[in-house]
């Protein structure tokens, strides 16, 4: 059953320098404070996992978080680069960061395959692109019935998971709904998981397109309202899209990034809602 | 060029008529979602729209602001991990059209969204990557690509191949086991290039109103091929450019409006 | 977009003699009405596909619809045996039926491949059993990663699948809620699908829990009141438990089975519930 | 055997006490959900009950009739797919108990519910076959198995083996990948029989009240090992029995009221 218990606690219990940590969301329920408790704590050589890394990822490289990042869309959507990973990617600064790079089908079919407990997953894709030879984890797979070869790519199966939800109840069982992405599967292919919700409530009540993560599948829960800012809780609040846009300026300079970190993430106590 | 609209409002219309009815289309940020917008609020009403975040047959009532904006999932048919969006819905080859942008574009229509310049590990530019294009490039019944017309972009080599067009030329598809036909056409802020059936090689068919040849030619980066017959667009009628117009205005105001909540 | 149509036409364009046919809805939604349709019109010679036969395939069994059965579970539910499937395979009556037999996860994970345009699934399953000697269809397949060997089965692609939903909206968007089982895969995996609805709604307001198949994924859409009876309909109708109890004396003997079909089934008209 | 209670009830409530709280136990119809919702009522409130139709954390407040019977779908956690049960559920090891019977059973407590006599083409008794069991048995940490003991059931050699208790003795499971502990004990009329922690091989350990071994040695059709320090079972308590009448009693009730919707 899933322990309930403060964000501070749960960073500092689930973890650790060296990890690969994935941070879900696609999007909607991005955890963002989250994100900013692992700054704050200090970790270090983090295998950072994220479909799309976007700012939470741009925000944990600059910081000397990551020494890996495995992804399949590194931007700020709707807006340009995220500064800080090309900083990272093309100088090195603040230290080097390897690649693993796939393709958003490729990253959801290897959380399929963690959640499942199987060491694999099969797909088409990658095919003729150049891909496969800049990335280890693509193989190919021939099927035993037909003779057709496909595609294989290995599991994910992060040391900890952390997402944002909507709700808990008070047992610990977690609610989402509206865009949830590979969040469940994330979580299941995960040893450990951490989610931060919105509020923790007597009941959940049913809502359409809801996920449930059952408690007993879940190590920890934290309430954090509005820990999803500035991306946004479907229900709860709406995407900061002036954050996004202010964030291509204040990234893009090495110093000018240093201090807002400082101030907003450093300084701050543990709140969602940073501007 | 007319004083009357812009030639990226030109492109979003020429690529909005490319949507036939009654399809399905899978629709990136940006301009394709523009489009794929405007051809449903146009000549298109059940155009099924569908973004890699999960939503099928979405019908947001002002543009998204991104491929997850909640708009998406509010009126949409279904809202589904992206999961199952790629491995039941792209990856059998369900969906009709497939909506994509490039960095570098070479003359078979392949694709580079990854790295320009240097190498691969140690790039001069990196750019975001794969997101959804390879599998849409791969399994999409068709594709329709969409991007601004020069040197920069429309390269004789790409420096990384990201999604596959036709590969390196006739046959390349059906060897690589892609199963979608590929690029249909390529709808740029200078007219319309598509496919030569023979050779695969992209050739301008269509200018639009005002660019010439000679100006296609010079913001290609290899000889383009010419079509014999090449006509000119139809410019965009007052109906599409005030539906586009309402259509930009409504992002811009939700923009403004969305940091308050 | 899929064509709202009678029962009758979309049986006898969508079902042909020879056909492999998957009729789905485990304990639920049973689509009974659309297979009395099938034994009305006469098939022959049909591969039936299902998880849990159930009395939906003792009665094409018994009615010799079926020359071939593919499936995991045979009884009635909470009974017994399905005394048609037993005399069939026992006896060869009224033809000998030839069997391919799964696990539930192997079938679950063939329709899972069926809906994703792969040649087959990759599972753990069925090892040191006694089935694979016995069912060509389970084969060996090692990771490409790890060298660990797993087991694959191949798609399901049914010609045509039948599955009972709750509702479906003038345009032909099917919404089923409750227990869905593995309906939406084995609709996705065959190369046609019809579905039968409690009614036909001008809107389809959102259910939690519920899976909607998008008009355009569905050939056909029936109309069928009661159409899963004696099967329910989570919202409409309760299981008709005393229905399953009585079949057990129906299917037992020959004559009995064939007349109370004669009575139920072949002379009646196209009506769901018949007791 | 007293007459306070009937062999069925000790067995039911035998299986029940086998249930830790807090656990996540897979559960098939009849006895199994039975004693699984016995155990809720009683010393497992917050047992967590899965049902393959896809009930995950089902809280059913009458008996269910059928494993997709809609009182499990209506209080549950979730309800997802029947694919994503055995796929993101079970397979992975999330699951702490399954519960299983037997047609018949060996004393390496592997199962066959797939046909008995003649050949697998031609036998002489076709039943339903495997279900859920080869997985179940594969793939949850523990799994307890609960089954009437005679000798038509406890056979000396399977005619098929459906589900892989011990295969043929110690080390089989690790050979075959199978990655649960495989059977912790089996819950008879008669009594209950464990696997020897060093031969695998199901040895009698308890005997329910009034049950002699004699009486389980004629029950079985092989020669049955029997625990140096055989035990009794405590026979049911006042509460368990009440508890478990009503949960029997709410599943007449509702069959019989089950026709008239």
């Amino acid at each position: 059953m899933a322990e309930i218990t403060s964000l501070r606690h749960a960073v500092a219990s689930l973890v650790h320098d060296g990890d690969v940590v994935a941070m879900e969301g696609f999007t909607h329920l991005i955890p963002f404070a989250a994100a900013h408790e692992v700054i704050r704590q200090g970790r270090r050589d983090l295998t950072l996992v994220r479909m799309t890394p976007d700012l939470i990822y741009d925000q944990l490289i600059g910081m000397g978080c990551a020494k890996a990042l495995v992804f399949s869309w590194g931007g700020n959507p709707g807006v340009g680069s995220l500064h800080r990973f090309r900083d990272a990617v093309e100088n090195g600064w603040p230290t080097p960061l390897q690649l693993e790079e796939h393709s958003h089908a490729g990253m959801a079919n290897r959380y399929v395959a963690g959640a499942a407990g199987l060491p694999f997953a099969v797909m088409r894709g990658y095919t003729g692109t150049d891909l496969p030879e800049n990335t280890a984890n693509i193989a190919s797979i021939v099927c035993p019935f037909t003779g057709e070869t496909l595609t294989a790519v290995p599991a994910l199966q992060p040391d900890v998971t952390i997402v944002h939800a909507q709700r808990a109840d008070r047992r610990g069982n977690v609610q989402m709904w509206g865009i949830t992405g590979v969040q469940k599967e994330a979580v299941l292919a995960a040893s450990r998981s951490l989610v931060t919700v919105e509020e923790i409530v007597d009941e959940l009540a049913p809502v359409p397109g809801q996920v449930i993560l059952p408690s007993w599948a879940v190590t920890a829960v934290a309430e954090v309202p509005s820990g999803a800012h500035p991306s946004y809780a479907h229900g709860y609040s709406e995407r900061d899209n002036d954050f996004y846009v202010r964030w291509d300026a204040v990234s893009r300079d090495r110093e000018t990034f240093l201090a807002w970190m400082e101030q907003h993430v450093l300084e701050s106590a543990n709140v969602g809602r940073q501007t | 060029m007319s004083d009357d609209w812009s030639a990226d409002e030109m492109m979003t219309v020429a690529a909005a008529r490319q949507l036939r009815d009654k399809t399905a289309c899978f629709v990136g940020i940006g301009l394709p979602s523009t489009a794929a917008n405007l051809a449903r609020a146009t000549h298109a009403p059940d155009l099924v729209l569908i973004y890699e975040s999960g939503c099928l047959g979405a019908k947001p009532q002002r543009l998204p602001l991104s491929i997850g904006d909640g708009i998406l999932a509010e009126n949409a048919d279904a809202v589904v991990s992206v999961a199952e969006v790629f491995n039941y819905w792209l990856q059998p080859g369900r969906i009709d059209i497939g909506f994509l942008g490039a960095a570098q574009l070479d003359r078979f229509a392949n694709i580079n969204t990854t790295v320009i310049g240097g190498t691969y590990a140690s790039p001069k530019v990196r750019l975001p990557g794969a997101g959804g294009a390879p599998e849409i490039a791969a399994s999409c019944r068709e594709v329709i690509i969409v991007v601004r017309q020069n040197l920069r972009t429309f390269v004789d080599r790409l420096d990384f191949v990201t999604s596959v067009g036709f590969g390196s030329g006739p046959g390349d598809r059906a060897r690589l086991g892609l199963r979608g036909d590929g690029p249909k056409a390529v709808i740029t802020d200078i007219g319309i290039l598509e496919p030569d059936p023979r050779t695969c090689e992209l050739t301008l068919t269509h200018l639009h109103p005002g660019a010439t040849a000679e100006q296609a030619r010079a913001a290609t980066g290899w000889p383009l091929a010419v079509a014999d017959d090449l006509r000119t667009t139809r410019p965009p009628t007052a109906e599409e450019l005030t539906l586009l117009r309402q259509l930009e205005a409504s992002k811009t105001s939700s923009q403004a409006g969305a940091g308050v909540a």
